[in-house]
Order: structure tokens, then C-alpha cells, then sequence
């Protein structure tokens, strides 16, 4: 049949006004996928490569956490609870063991709150560090990872020779710190301290540590492929990150100036000045570098704590099992993911009647749902790996 | 050469049967050595040391071991993957690699069809793959590898324009199509093209990158959104043959860029006869040089994505591309 | 470069800043290995681990005296002892006969085990020890079960308490 | 039990960890009485952590009153504990309590950290609450964990579903008297014994009950 000018016309029109039938697929950003940070499930309504909704099934990592302390000791608590977040391991335990020494009125000598700082500090910059490896390679760029992780091992080296562990250092005890010797007649005498030279090795460590993050500054910050693909990608305005109780880096990417090193006593902050790292638009860009900032204010922290750490005993005066009196108490504290608190409702028994553990990326990833609404594929992944989140966290 | 050594290649059956084995030898070599290259510079360019225990002492035989390890894989095809489409995905994407070789100038007649329409054919077959890809990315039945075929659709044939439009300034100034004219051209005129070609130098290489799918236009195979893309269902040598079509292209395309923009198997300075022998260690060196800098490339940029991508295909590279060609011929008219 | 390091002086120059970066650790790790070289081949090259490194319990079978307490406090129930009790006969005649309780059995099941060291701390007579030693990995889950005499050979490998910090 | 505010006013230092029979001021007690007075609970302070109790009735009241007039903006966490006699795991409570569900929901304001739990009692059997969804939309998966692991059952919640546990789980895991199945599974392996421990160092005897029963 041959095309007069009319049916091209009209084909030309029909080829506007007719809406391409497309019906949409649901993608599956299943449980088992490169770039979830674990077993997260992300149920996607996609056309094409924009996403409508998407629905997080989380839950596959649950191992329920809270019911498991309502049978278990204290110390045996403090050993489960760093495997909440285990990226930074010895940050978890620090609330829960300020919360029940409170409850029992303990004085935590001096040295030991330093030795829990430096530690808490190296901790975090080891979390941020594991940060600055994963999310350049949702990228796509694989080199600054072993950047990163080369300089997380300095530090990881460091808490393993003060604690004997290097994700899960179970070095805090109710009433202080002690590194896991025997307690019997000769190893009781035995004096318990930091390794020879810990305090020196640091020093040099934070120093390495320092030039490493101006190298990945260097390496990551001014690519403009990275810019063009984080820049205003995943904007997460204050007042939604408030209302669904988003802490840490990524509120402060937003702009709020809330750090609870700064406001809550866990931990002796106060006698260190170290600034509260913010930035304007909460998106993907700013979340990365307010993580590069407060890795070098860790540094600034851990060198400040060095300087100055008192000598003195490690732990206070506890008996061999330990009662916790009768009470209830909420400690939060600021975990490298963001808000870590621990509601402890003790009965006076060997274990507490109830533990509710409040877990930074269950509410960060809470607004998934919101904030992934109508964005393009590769964008999910960036915003996602921008949240840095870690699913033990999520699901307890 | 003995008599009958010319003798017996002058019939036409033995030299095409012999310059076929020549070619069949060359991919694997090449792309291992460039695989080989590649896992050895990237592990130097992050403070580690690379394959290390395959084959003694620095790991030369990791990619014969690894292509063995493709080899005994079990040839996994998915349930209801488009079986003759799935079968038949790699083997075009390798003869779009292949095809390339023909045309390539390795030294003043080590050629192995000098065509008069060399250029335009090398990019007409090139993009043979892509229908290759797209096959695969089909055929599979995963919706991941489904969405890396579609996207290499989209970005192999949004970059096919720039490629062909920046290798137009060089046939202009050479004024004729066959890769061995071109480079006759460039040792008549004393220089090679790239001193005024380098604006479509740079085009070409850019889309080269696009045409190799690597990173920063990783788009259909990014690791970290689509598992492997539209390499996702498939194992075993038929995996192989994309892991060396990828770096066997790799080789080509750079042998290309080195003949129509350095000056192929001839460096400025190197005598007549002496070419006959140095020609193809001169064209290797360059590419070699070429493909340091893709993997180079490859380990320090992220991947775009497809609409930043698409965005610089059409809104950048073309019409930069078509300007090229505009200040080209100008200068050919007025010089 | 501003507050939040977007623009650079030209538009390349990120990049090309990263390229350098890339360049120079390729450079240095292959002129300055021992510098900058981050990896070590394992089997040929081993990194010793710190002595205080948790890597196996080892257990001194005479210090103990089968009071189960490192079985009732382990968070993962991986310890499995069990004993009998044991007259000893007086050192001179007529004197006292001791009853002393032997070990019969004595496993860690290393497959649960999550090296947390409460019953290393909690042992009241310095039986258990921790040794930095990290390479048993087995290749049936069954073998990660280490009885009595494998836990006393471990003893060897424990280190001297560190010097510690001034 | 509402701690008395007494008359000497010393103001002593926000670090220092209080017991409630301090005869001084809890530096939180201005920040406590505010909030209790502006939501209409009682307030109390034990162990620096301000609670606040509230009927069931003003649940979303309360909270729609203090995120906008207390500027307690930032949604913690919501949860719940189960406050009942016999206790399938774990020890069971000291002394007699009521058995009854206490809704907790954690607020805070994001300039200087001050932090009020409000509580609320509900029944045991099929406790029901206003959800809070439309006032902090960050309560939408607390609420689907709380509705999962104690039961309660949250109306208007845009989508009451299992968070954690597969949709074909029954049974409420966090409820007092849902059994540890695990612990039925394998035998202690602490009940083998062979002596008493002899208590030479004085410190009490460790029981030879599971103290994890």
C-alpha cells in the first residue's frame, strides 16, 4: 500500500499522541546482590530503567538479638552485642556497658574511659575507611578500595594488639577494660596494661592515616565522573530525616548539627575539641565527604586522647558475678552509623529483664522507601551504598 | 625464502588456510597477554602484587590456567534461556573481533588483505558485536542481563557514530581508505596524522572505550548494578570467548587507532628496509602504549551513567566530531 | 578547592589528579616494594599475628580440675567436659588420702566457638590460655571439634605476657 | 513514683549519675516537668533518663504535642515491653507486678540531645493503639516490629505487616511467654557435673543452676 502524504501525516501525529504501552517489571534487587551490603531485598517496580516504588524486605539477617539477652549474662551480652554492627564492633558494646555500670553506680577509672575513647575513635575511623572502600566501588571504581582497606589494616592491627581481636574485640567489661587472661592465682597478679609502644604506634598510625585520606581525597573527591553521578543525586531534606529518626553522617549531611559526642557523657568527649563536620544538601556527595571529614577528626580526637591519657588501673572493683540492682536506663551513644542506645530494664538478676536495642540503620534505611521513589537504577545503588548501613544493624 | 616456500604460498588455498591458523593463534596469545597485562598493572596500581603462583615465579601461566579453568567449568545454559540465540551470542561477538585482524597493517606488506576499503570495513564489522551483545543480553531470560543487553544496545550504537565520524578527518587527509595507504600517506607527508588529528584522536579513543564497554562506560556490564550484565548466565568457555573477545578487541581497536592516527608500523625517524623487520614491533609498542592507557583508565574512573553517557555521545563527541571533519577538509583545501 | 571540594581550576583536572594518584602507587610498588607493598604472599610469606591475638584456646590438663565453669558460662555452649573423681595416694604413709577429679574429656567445638574468651577469663585456675596460632582450618566441620591432647599441644604456642605501656 | 523537686536548688553537673533519693535537683527535672506538664503525664527520672507516663488514650496527643510545641522532632525508637509473672525464658521478675504491656516511644530534640521516653499502659490480651504514623513517619516499621514481636495492634497503620518475620510465623517472640525453641533442642552441656566447686576464694558459690535457664 502505498503512503500518501495523508497517513504519514497521521502516522507522524499518531506516533506523538499514542503513549508507548509499556507495562512495568518488577526487578527483584534480591537478597543475594553485590551492592545490598548485605541481605537486604529491594522489591522495585521498574519501566525501563526509572523505578517507580520500591519496597525493602529486610529481616533475612534477623537474629533476634533481644530476646537472646533476655537468657544470657552481662558479660555474655557484651560479647553478642558488638556482632549488632559488626563493621565497628567495639563502638556497640560502649552503651550498653555505660548503661548497666550506671545502673550499678560505678566509677569507671580514668584510663580506662581514655583507652575506651581511643578505641571508639579508631573504630570509627575504621568503619568510615570501610565506607570510603565500598561506596567508590558502587561506582564503579576499584582502586580507592584497597587505598582504603590498606590503611584499615594499620588500624585494625592496632586494636587487635590491645585487644586480641579485630572485629569483635571484646576488651570492655562492666567497670572498665581487661584483656582476656585467666583469673586464677598467678595470671590475677600478672599487671594488665596497653602493649609496649601502643601509644607511639598510634601516633604514627593517625599520621599515615591522615595522608591517606588527602590521597583518597585527591583520587575520589575531584573526579568529575564521581561528581556528576553523586551530585544533588538522593537528597535527603533535614525535616524527613528528623521525622524518620536518621542519625549520624547522614543527618549531618543535611545540615543538622546533632552529634551526641557533643551532648551525652558516655564518654569523657568533653576534654577534646573536635568540631561537628556538616554540610548544605544532603545528597549523595555530602554524605561522602562529611564521612571523610570526620575521619580526620577522629584523628584530631585519637591524637588529643593520646597525648593526654592518665595512668592508673584498668577496672574498677567488681565482683566475680555480677548483679545488676533493679532499675531502668537509656544510654545513646554516637556509633559510626549513627544513634547506638541500649534501653536496659534490669531486675536485679544476673541478666536483664528486657534490652531494647535501638540500632542506627533501621531507621536510616527506613527511608528507603521515600527517598528511592522515581529514581533511575544506578541511582538506587549509589543512594543506597551513600547511607552506608549494615544489615546486622538493620535486623538485629 | 626457499622456492618452494613462495611457491606453495602463492596457492590460494594454503596461504588463506595458513593466514586463517595465523589469526586463530593470534587472538588467544594477544588476549591473554592483555588479560595478563591488565590483572598484573591494575594489582600495581593498587600496592598489590597480582597473580603470583601460577607458573613459577612471577605467574606468567595464570591466564592459561584460568582459560583452562573456563574450559573443564560446566556449560551451564538456563532453563528457558532462546537456546540457538544463547549458542550462538559469543561465537558473532568473537568474529566481530577476528574480522578486525584482516585489515590491520603490521609492516609494509605483512597484511593480510590489504582492502581498498579497509577503514570502512573495519568499522562496519566492529559493530557486528554489538548485535552479539544484545543476543546474549536477550537470550539469557534474566531480567539483569536483559537490562545489560539493552543498555549495550544503547550506548554501542550511540558510540558507533562517533567512532566512524572521527576516523573521516584521517581519510581526508590521506585521501584514500586503505589502512595500508593511510600509513603510506603518513611516511609521504613526514608526520604522523595525530599532530593534526588529535581532536579525532581523542574522539576515536573515547569511543573505543565505549565500543569495549569499559569502565567509564561500563554501563552493560556494571558489576555492581547488574551482577555481570549481559555476561550474567553465562560459564564456561562460552564465557571465554567474551573474555577474550573483550581484550582481543581491546588489541584491535588500539591497532587501529595506532594506524590511522600514529602512523602504524613506521616511526618518523626509521629508514625504508629497515621497516620490512621493525614494523610490527612498532605497531605493537603503540598499542601497547594505547592499551596501558585504557587500563589505566579503567582503574581510577567510576562508570557513567547511561544518561550522562548517552548525553555525551550526542550532545559532546558528534557534533565535535563533525567539526573535526569541517576544519579538516578546510585545511586540505586551502594547504 | 571549596568547602565541599566541587569545582576544580579545569574541568579534566579531577581527573587527571586521580590518574596521578593511580600513577605514582604504580610506580612506587614496583621500585619500592618493601615500602609500599601492602600484600604478602601468604604461603611463602607469613605476617606473624600480635601476641595477644585470640586465635586458639589451649588448655593445661593438670591446672584443671573439672569445675565447669568455662562450660556454664560460654555464650555458645561449645565446651563439652566431663571427669570423674580420682583418690590420690599420700605422699608419706598415713597421711591424708586427697581426692582430686580428673578430665576425661575435654572438647571445644571450634565450629560454634566465637572466640570471645569468657571462659579463658572466668577459669579460676589458670588452666586456659589463649595463643595467637591461626592455621587449623580443617576440611570436615567435624575435624574443628579439638579433643583434650590436640588443646594441650596448642599450650606450646602460647606467648609470654607482652611488656606493657609505661 | 515522681521525684520530688526539693527546695535547696544546687545545680550539680549533667555527667554526674544520679540516684532518684538525691536530695538536689536532677539537672533534667526543669526539662521533665515541662514535658509532663505539656503532654499532661507524670514525669519521673531514674537514672538521667526522663520518663514520662501518659494515657493510652492521649498517645497521639501527646506526641503531636510535643513534636511541635517541645520541638522534640527527632523519632527515636517505639517499643514495648512485657511486664508479666511466669517467664518461658530468663529469670522471672523479683516481686509481684500487673501484668500489662508498657508501650515506650523515645523522643529527642536535635540541638541539645534532651531525651523523653513516653510510656503508656496497655492490656495483655490484644493491646490496641492509635498508630503514630501520621505525626513521625519514621514510626511506620517500629510499629510493624512492635505489632510482630508483642502483638499490639496498631490502627490506621498504612500497612500492619510482618517486618522481620516470615508472614507464616505465628506467635509473638518477644512476649514473656514465648518459649527459646533452640534451648528444648540441645542439652545444656554445664548440667554434667562432677563436684561442687570449692569455694576457696570466698566469692559466692556459682550456682549450679543454668543462670541462663
Amino acid at each position: 500500500m502505498t503512503l500518501d502524504s495523508e497517513t504519514i501525516r497521521h502516522l507522524s501525529e499518531a506516533s506523538v499522541s499514542v503513549e508507548l504501552q509499556t507495562e512495568d517489571m518488577t526487578l527483584n534487587i534480591g537478597p543475594q546482590h553485590p551492592s545490598t551490603h548485605g541481605v537486604l531485598r529491594l522489591v522495585a517496580r521498574v519501566d525501563g530503567e526509572r523505578c517507580f516504588d520500591v519496597h525493602p524486605v529486610i529481616g533475612y539477617m534477623h537474629r533476634g538479638y533481644e530476646k537472646l539477652s533476655e537468657v544470657r549474662t552481662y558479660p555474655q551480652i557484651t560479647t553478642i552485642v558488638n556482632r549488632i554492627d559488626w563493621v565497628s564492633g567495639y563502638c556497640n558494646e560502649i552503651p550498653f556497658i555505660v548503661a548497666a555500670e550506671k545502673l550499678m553506680g560505678l566509677e569507671v577509672p580514668e584510663r580506662a574511659q581514655y583507652i575506651r575513647l581511643i578505641l571508639t575513635e579508631m573504630q570509627r575511623i575504621a568503619s568510615h575507611l570501610v565506607f570510603m572502600a565500598s561506596y567508590p566501588l558502587e561506582l564503579g571504581a576499584a582502586t580507592p578500595l584497597f587505598f582504603a582497606l590498606r590503611e584499615r589494616e594499620r588500624v585494625l592491627d592496632l586494636l587487635e594488639s590491645v585487644t586480641g581481636g579485630r572485629f569483635h574485640p571484646n576488651f570492655n567489661r562492666i567497670g572498665g577494660v581487661k584483656p582476656a587472661y585467666a583469673s586464677g592465682s598467678t595470671t590475677r597478679k600478672l599487671p594488665q596494661d596497653l602493649p609496649a609502644g601502643f601509644l607511639q604506634d598510634s601516633r604514627d598510625a593517625m599520621d599515615k592515616v591522615r595522608e591517606a585520606a588527602d590521597e583518597l581525597e585527591d583520587l575520589v573527591a575531584g573526579n568529575e565522573i564521581i561528581l556528576a553521578r553523586t551530585k544533588g543525586v538522593g537528597v535527603l531534606p533535614p525535616e524527613v530525616a528528623v521525622a524518620y529518626g536518621v542519625s549520624g553522617p547522614n543527618l549531618r549531611a543535611s545540615g543538622v548539627a546533632f552529634d551526641l559526642r557533643k551532648t551525652e557523657n558516655y564518654l569523657p568527649y568533653d576534654r577534646f575539641d573536635f568540631d561537628v563536620v556538616t554540610a548544605e544538601n544532603g545528597d549523595c556527595w555530602d554524605r561522602w565527604y562529611v564521612r571523610l571529614q570526620e575521619i580526620r577528626e577522629s584523628v584530631k580526637i585519637v591524637q588529643q586522647a593520646i597525648d593526654s591519657i592518665p595512668s592508673g588501673d584498668l577496672q574498677a572493683k567488681v565482683p566475680k558475678v555480677i548483679k545488676v540492682p533493679k532499675g531502668e536506663t537509656y544510654v545513646r551513644a554516637e556509633n559510626p552509623k549513627g544513634e547506638m542506645g541500649y534501653y536496659l530494664v534490669s531486675d536485679g538478676g544476673q541478666g536483664p529483664y528486657r534490652l531494647k536495642i535501638r540500632s542506627a540503620s533501621f531507621s536510616n534505611i527506613s527511608i528507603l522507601r521515600w527517598i528511592l521513589e522515581g529514581i533511575l537504577v544506578p541511582d538506587i545503588i549509589a543512594v543506597m551504598g551513600s547511607l552506608d548501613f549494615v544489615l546486622g544493624d538493620v535486623d538485629r | 625464502m626457499p622456492g618452494w616456500v613462495t611457491d606453495l604460498f602463492s596457492n590460494f588455498w594454503v596461504s588463506l588456510g595458513g593466514k586463517l591458523l595465523l589469526v586463530a593463534l593470534m587472538i588467544p596469545l594477544v588476549g591473554m597477554i592483555i588479560g595478563f597485562a591488565e590483572m598484573k598493572l591494575s594489582a600495581k596500581m593498587q600496592s598489590r602484587v597480582g597473580p603470583y603462583f601460577a607458573g613459577g615465579r612471577w605467574g606468567w601461566a595464570q591466564l592459561i590456567a584460568d582459560g583452562v579453568k573456563f574450559f573443564q567449568k560446566e556449560d551451564l545454559i538456563p532453563a528457558d534461556a532462546d537456546r540457538p540465540v544463547f549458542k550462538t551470542a559469543p561465537i558473532l561477538v568473537l568474529v566481530g573481533t577476528v574480522a578486525l585482524f584482516v585489515v590491520i597493517p603490521f609492516g609494509p606488506n605483512l597484511i593480510f588483505r590489504d582492502l581498498d576499503v579497509g577503514v570502512f570495513y573495519a568499522l562496519a564489522i566492529s559493530s557486528l558485536s554489538t548485535i552479539g551483545i544484545l543476543m546474549a543480553g536477550w537470550s539469557s531470560a534474566n531480567k539483569y542481563s536483559l537490562m545489560g543487553g539493552l543498555r549495550a544496545a544503547g550506548q554501542l550504537i550511540a558510540y558507533e557514530l562517533p567512532l566512524v565520524l572521527a576516523v573521516v578527518g584521517s581519510v581526508i587527509l590521506a585521501g584514500t581508505m586503505s589502512l595500508q595507504g593511510i600509513v603510506e600517506a603518513q611516511i609521504e607527508a613526514g608526520y604522523p596524522f595525530v599532530v593534526i588529528q588529535f581532536v579525532g584522536f581523542g574522539i576515536f579513543m573515547i569511543a573505543a572505550l565505549a565500543e569495549l564497554s569499559r569502565i567509564p562506560f561500563d554501563m552493560p556490564i556494571a558489576e555492581s548494578e547488574l551482577v555481570m550484565g549481559y555476561l550474567t548466565e553465562y560459564s564456561g568457555f562460552r564465557f571465554l570467548f567474551f573474555f577474550l573477545a573483550e581484550f582481543a578487541n581491546m588489541f584491535t581497536l588500539s591497532a587501529i587507532a595506532a594506524t590511522l592516527f600514529l602512523g602504524g608500523y613506521w616511526l618518523p625517524g626509521v629508514p625504508e628496509d629497515v621497516l620490512e623487520f621493525a614494523g610490527p614491533i612498532i605497531l605493537i609498542t603503540k598499542v601497547f602504549l594505547l592499551v596501558f592507557a585504557m587500563i589505566w583508565f579503567r582503574w581510577t574512573f567510576p562508570r557513567f551513567r547511561e544518561d550522562q553517557l548517552q548525553r555525551i555521545a550526542w550532545v559532546w563527541l558528534v557534533p565535535l566530531a563533525l567539526l573535526n571533519i569541517v576544519v579538516t577538509a578546510l585545511l586540505k583545501v586551502i594547504l | 578547592m571549596t568547602a565541599n571540594g566541587s569545582r576544580r581550576s579545569l574541568p579534566g583536572g579531577g581527573m587527571l589528579k586521580g590518574l596521578g594518584v593511580t600513577l605514582s602507587t604504580m610506580f612506587k610498588t614496583i621500585f619500592r616494594p618493601k615500602k609500599y607493598l601492602a600484600t604478602v604472599n601468604y604461603p611463602k610469606v607469613k605476617e606473624t599475628p600480635v601476641p595477644r591475638a585470640r586465635g586458639v584456646i589451649a588448655l593445661d590438663q593438670e591446672a584443671c580440675t573439672v569445675c565447669m565453669l568455662c562450660a556454664r558460662s560460654c555464650p555458645d555452649w561449645c565446651i563439652y567436659i566431663e571427669g570423674h573423681k580420682e583418690e590420690i595416694p599420700p605422699a608419706e604413709p598415713g597421711g591424708r588420702i586427697k581426692v582430686r577429679s580428673k578430665l576425661d574429656r575435654f572438647d571445644i567445638d571450634y565450629a560454634l566457638c566465637m572466640y570471645c574468651g569468657i571462659c579463658v577469663e572466668v577459669c579460676p585456675f589458670d588452666a586456659l590460655f589463649w595463643s595467637p596460632e591461626y592455621e587449623y582450618s580443617e576440611s570436615k566441620m567435624g575435624n574443628m571439634l579439638h579433643d583434650m591432647d590436640r588443646l594441650q599441644d596448642w599450650l606450646l604456642t602460647v606467648p609470654e605476657p607482652p611488656a606493657l605501656e609505661k | 513514683m515522681t521525684s520530688s523537686p526539693s527546695d535547696t536548688e544546687t545545680q550539680e553537673s549533667e555527667g554526674q549519675g544520679s540516684e532518684p533519693q538525691e536530695t538536689e535537683v536532677h539537672p533534667l527535672q526543669g526539662f521533665a516537668d515541662r514535658v509532663a506538664a505539656a503532654v499532661g503525664g507524670s514525669a519521673e527520672i531514674q537514672f538521667d533518663t526522663v520518663k514520662v507516663i501518659v494515657g493510652a488514650e492521649a498517645w497521639v496527643a501527646a506526641h503531636q504535642t510535643a513534636r511541635d510545641d517541645l520541638d522534640l522532632v527527632f523519632f527515636s525508637w517505639l517499643s514495648a515491653i512485657d511486664w508479666s509473672k511466669e517467664v518461658a525464658a530468663g529469670d522471672p521478675l523479683g516481686e509481684e507486678v500487673e501484668e500489662r504491656i508498657e508501650l515506650l516511644s523515645a523522643l529527642s530534640n536535635v540541638t541539645d540531645g534532651d531525651l523523653v521516653i513516653l510510656s503508656t499502659t496497655l492490656p495483655s490480651q490484644d493491646p490496641t493503639v492509635p498508630t503514630l504514623v501520621e505525626v513521625y513517619a519514621g514510626a511506620d516499621w517500629h510499629e510493624r516490629e512492635a505489632y510482630e514481636m508483642f502483638g499490639i495492634n496498631f490502627e490506621g497503620h498504612p500497612n500492619l505487616i510482618h517486618l522481620y518475620l516470615p508472614d507464616s510465623f505465628i506467635g509473638n517472640p518477644l512476649r514473656k511467654s514465648y518459649p527459646l525453641l533452640s534451648r528444648e533442642v540441645k542439652p545444656w552441656p554445664g548440667t554434667v557435673d562432677v563436684e561442687g566447686m570449692p569455694s576457696a576464694n570466698g566469692s559466692d558459690e556459682p550456682t549450679t543452676e543454668n543462670p541462663e535457664a
